[in-house]
């Protein structure tokens, strides 16, 4: 059912945890099942620079591995190419996933965007993000 | 590695007993049972034998059994076509929140055709009420359906009670008996019920074959229509060698009955002792007494139950979160939601079911293997909080 | 004594290949598909590879293809299940006399329920005219059933015809080829069908098994309710040992066709021979053209088919009269009757069905045989006057 | 399905044939399945005993054997007797028959009350039986 990869990801999950003094910290619900993806953000104000990333994820194996799999993905990235990423760019990082755990991956973007609109919201800086956008995923 | 298979209540190996008594049929009586002459006559013997030990199995005689393609057709067949048959009596049905899919998703289509039905609730260990389905009956109820054992946590019904208020009452009583034959004793008289259903893959027979028990005089309808095969209930061509492979398992799982379900009551207690005793926040979901020999069921509270059932299975182990029927979807558990717990509780649910292969060993080796998948996806929980 | 199986179109042994494909499923993957562990995800992936190698056979896609509990199934989900769902379009059907029970009674199913059914008549030969199918056409005709093969007289139908016909008018075609699968090219994009009845165990497969191939897009219905499977068509836990046997028997079927296809047509061809030589008044049922390979049906006039069939048993030679499935009854074949034979002929009648078991001096034992068969019958006849 | 004595009275029939000069002829056709049976009685018009009978029989295994079985039963009876015989009681002298070919067992039982008939009207003997009895059992 899941690939070689997601297997790896959700057997050794990459930066686990929580980042104390996180610059952003997201939290999204996933509607459709009900788990939880809580993302933490350290990022370097002068470079705009993702420093560190951690995750904690009640969800599936597809949510863990999409979870692990994320923060691999924008660790020393800037902020402009975390706005880049999106669920299937994941997905695809993986090799893929069934297609009813396609919305599992939205959770990893999504978690990903609520910690960089928390960022925004503390570092006054306008990333472009708006807070109504996230409402409208809650319900999706 | 160790391999546990823990998922006997989604379904069961083939004893070899059974294998050689299809492979027997596939080499030797491949005629069909309908035909006259020499290569149908002995299916035809084989299968009313067979007929014989599965009414004997149950108490029953054998002009009430009707073999059908699967358990979900007996209950089809028992409730969809029950209730057609029988609709000039009265438009009202009654089943509980707890049913299996295929009694569920019966009603839900009897509904669409004008039928009214009372769900039953249950209680915290997923258990109905008597007084309730009291004073649910109505002058026109017509067909009421209480599974006999529950399949994903393990409850057992107050059949018999049921069954004799519906007998005195004339209304149609079928029970769904395909987790308990072979568990806990299953006696059509002692029940009172006018239908049955049984399904072979859970009681080491093959897959594909079911059990409608019907009692004489009962009516009811076919849901698909053809040749004469089953007094027309369930045409086409008999499937011989699934049906005396099914007649063999159930003569075996009654023999062995008593001795097996001990085995696998103490079994089962041991193993529900050593998780709720290594792991916190951890509950049982179903009773502790008048539960079914062969299942455990634990939510491990803070964790997904697709996640640990993917490490359980990295280990070995091999058993399912909620009805395998159902692993599919995203949806907690029907049952239980209707035993009342959280959506999160629920989703952390973990079915582990036993079976004539467990051992004392594989126990152990589960306590001790639950602990740290527990430690670890607790750990990568943001719900957990320690 | 010599014995001589030609019954093959009621059933066939199940060929050692398609055996040991189950015995692997038996004994090593005995999962249940939905789980997802170690021991369930195998199941599903020889499930799904079963279901590749059926939708190469019939040039389907994979997705098209939903296994059944039999041929029986099939016909009643594509017919019973695709009229309901498409009531809305119209409420005339149309099928043909001749077609087996699983076909027939459905559409009498149907018209209790509402519809309007056409049942085209067939020439001597036991064809329909397609002329008169498309006199039978209206606005409101949803549904066509027409069966790609006879199974008592091995009729062949225009089926690719009709199709198309159905194709251009957006009517729903199916076609029962039960009988043709593995004798004939079974071809779901030359037939043009949008629903396709298979059964296991006309192909040296197991019984209780079938194949519902449905077009992508078509829309139907299921009979019985439960668990997701098969898109919810056929609820229950799937027969994966049966599954994987179809799969087998149907790929080596295709794969042997033109061959025994060719084989079966000189015994066919030899074996009506000899007996409409050597008996007199006896005469062919369905054509000398067009006819599957597999299929003899002649009639012995002033014999009744029982009493012949039981002459012929105690010979060694098992054969049947009319369809395997009404034997049990008295009525004579509707198939014989609709070609015009008189109650008395068809009640004569008497098929022999080849199979790949079946040799020229079977074919030779059989003619030698029916002959004083034939003149003892007759002599204890009051209607043979001689 | 079928009794030794069923099989034995098929496949050696006792009996078949046609008397030239018969004391009386019965046919009766089976509406149910559209047989037909025939019985042949030689009668000795002093003493009433049947001293030979035939038969001939177009119908199924059941229907053979029944009448096989059924002119055994009245050779060397009287005409009393045979008029006591009951399609029961040949198929219980054949070990019985399935419940669906109890009908066939009828045939011969008609067939031979149908012979004495037309012994009562050749003769001008009163057997009491009486012809409209026939019709009734024609649409059995
Ligand atoms: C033409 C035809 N259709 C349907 C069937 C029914 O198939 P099954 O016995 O698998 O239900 C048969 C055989 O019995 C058949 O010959
Ligand atoms: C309680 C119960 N009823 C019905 C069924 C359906 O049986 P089958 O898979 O044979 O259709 C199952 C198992 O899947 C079950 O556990
Ligand atoms: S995150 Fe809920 S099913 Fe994957
Ligand atoms: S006499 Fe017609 S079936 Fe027996």
């Amino acid at each position: 059912m899941y690939s070689d990869k997601v297997i790896d990801h959700f057997t050794n999950p990459r930066n686990v945890g929580e980042i104390e003094d996180a610059s952003g910290v997201g939290e999204v619900g996933n509607m459709k099942c009900g788990d939880i993806m809580k993302m933490y953000l350290k990022i370097n104000d002068e470079t705009n620079m993702i420093e560190d990333v951690t995750f904690k994820t009640f969800g599936c194996g597809a949510a863990i591995a999409t979870s692990s799999m994320s923060t691999e993905m924008i660790k020393g990235k800037t902020i402009n190419e975390a706005l880049d990423l999106t669920n299937r760019a994941i997905a695809d990082a993986l090799d893929g996933l069934p297609p009813v755990k396609m919305h599992c991956s939205v959770l990893a973007e999504e978690a990903l965007k609520a910690a960089l609109l928390d960022y925004q919201k503390k570092s006054g800086k306008n990333l472009g993000l708006n807070e109504e956008d996230f409402e409208d995923w809650d319900e999706q | 590695m160790r391999k546990v298979y823990l998922d006997h209540a989604a379904t069961t190996p083939v004893r070899q007993e059974v294998l050689d008594a299809m492979m027997h049929v596939f080499k030797e009586v491949y005629g069909n049972p309908s035909s006259i002459h020499q290569f149908g006559r002995p299916a035809r013997k084989l299968m009313e034998e067979a007929r014989e030990k599965v009414a004997k199995a149950i108490n029953a005689d054998p002009k009430e059994i009707v073999f059908t393609g699967s358990g979900t057709e007996a209950d089809n067949i028992a409730i969809v076509g029950g209730a057609r048959a029988n609709k000039k009596k009265g438009n009202h049905l009654i089943t509980t929140v707890v049913e299996h899919h295929a009694v569920l998703d019966a009603f839900k289509a009897l509904e669409k055709e004008g039928f009214e039905v009372t769900y039953l609730p249950v209680d915290a260990d997923g258990r109905i009420s008597v007084d309730d389905f009291k004073n649910a009956l109505r002058d026109d109820t017509v067909l009421v359906s209480i599974m006999h054992g529950n399949n994903e946590v393990g409850t057992i019904m107050p059949v018999e009670e049921i069954g004799a208020i519906c007998r005195e009452r004339k209304i149609l009583f079928h029970t769904d008996a395909v987790q308990t034959v072979g568990k806990i004793p299953v006696d059509v008289k002692a029940i009172n019920c006018d239908f049955l259903a049984l399904s072979g893959h859970k009681i080491y027979g093959p897959k594909g074959i079911g059990v409608l028990y019907m009692r004489r005089g009962v009516r009811t309808q076919p849901l698909y229509f053809g040749g004469g095969q089953e007094r027309k209930l369930r045409p086409g061509t008999e499937n011989v060698a699934n049906i005396v492979g099914l007649s063999v398992a159930i003569e075996l799982a009654v023999a062995e009955r008593e001795q097996e379900s001990a085995r696998l009551s103490a079994l089962r207690d041991k193993l529900i002792d050593g998780i709720l005793g290594s792991i916190e926040e951890t509950r049982l979901n179903g009773p502790r007494e008048q539960r079914l020999p062969h299942n455990v069921n634990v939510s491990i509270e803070y964790i997904e139950g697709e996640a640990l059932l993917l490490s359980c299975d990295m280990k070995g182990i091999a058993a399912s979160s909620g009805s395998a029927c159902t692993s599919g979807s995203l949806d907690p558990s029907h049952v239980l939601m209707a035993m009342g717990l959280t959506h999160t509780t629920a989703h952390g649910s973990l079915r582990l079911s036993l079976g004539k292969a467990t051992t004392e060993e594989d126990v152990d080796y589960v306590i001790e293997q639950l602990k740290p998948i527990a430690d670890k996806l607790r750990a990568m929980s943001p719900v957990w909080e320690r």
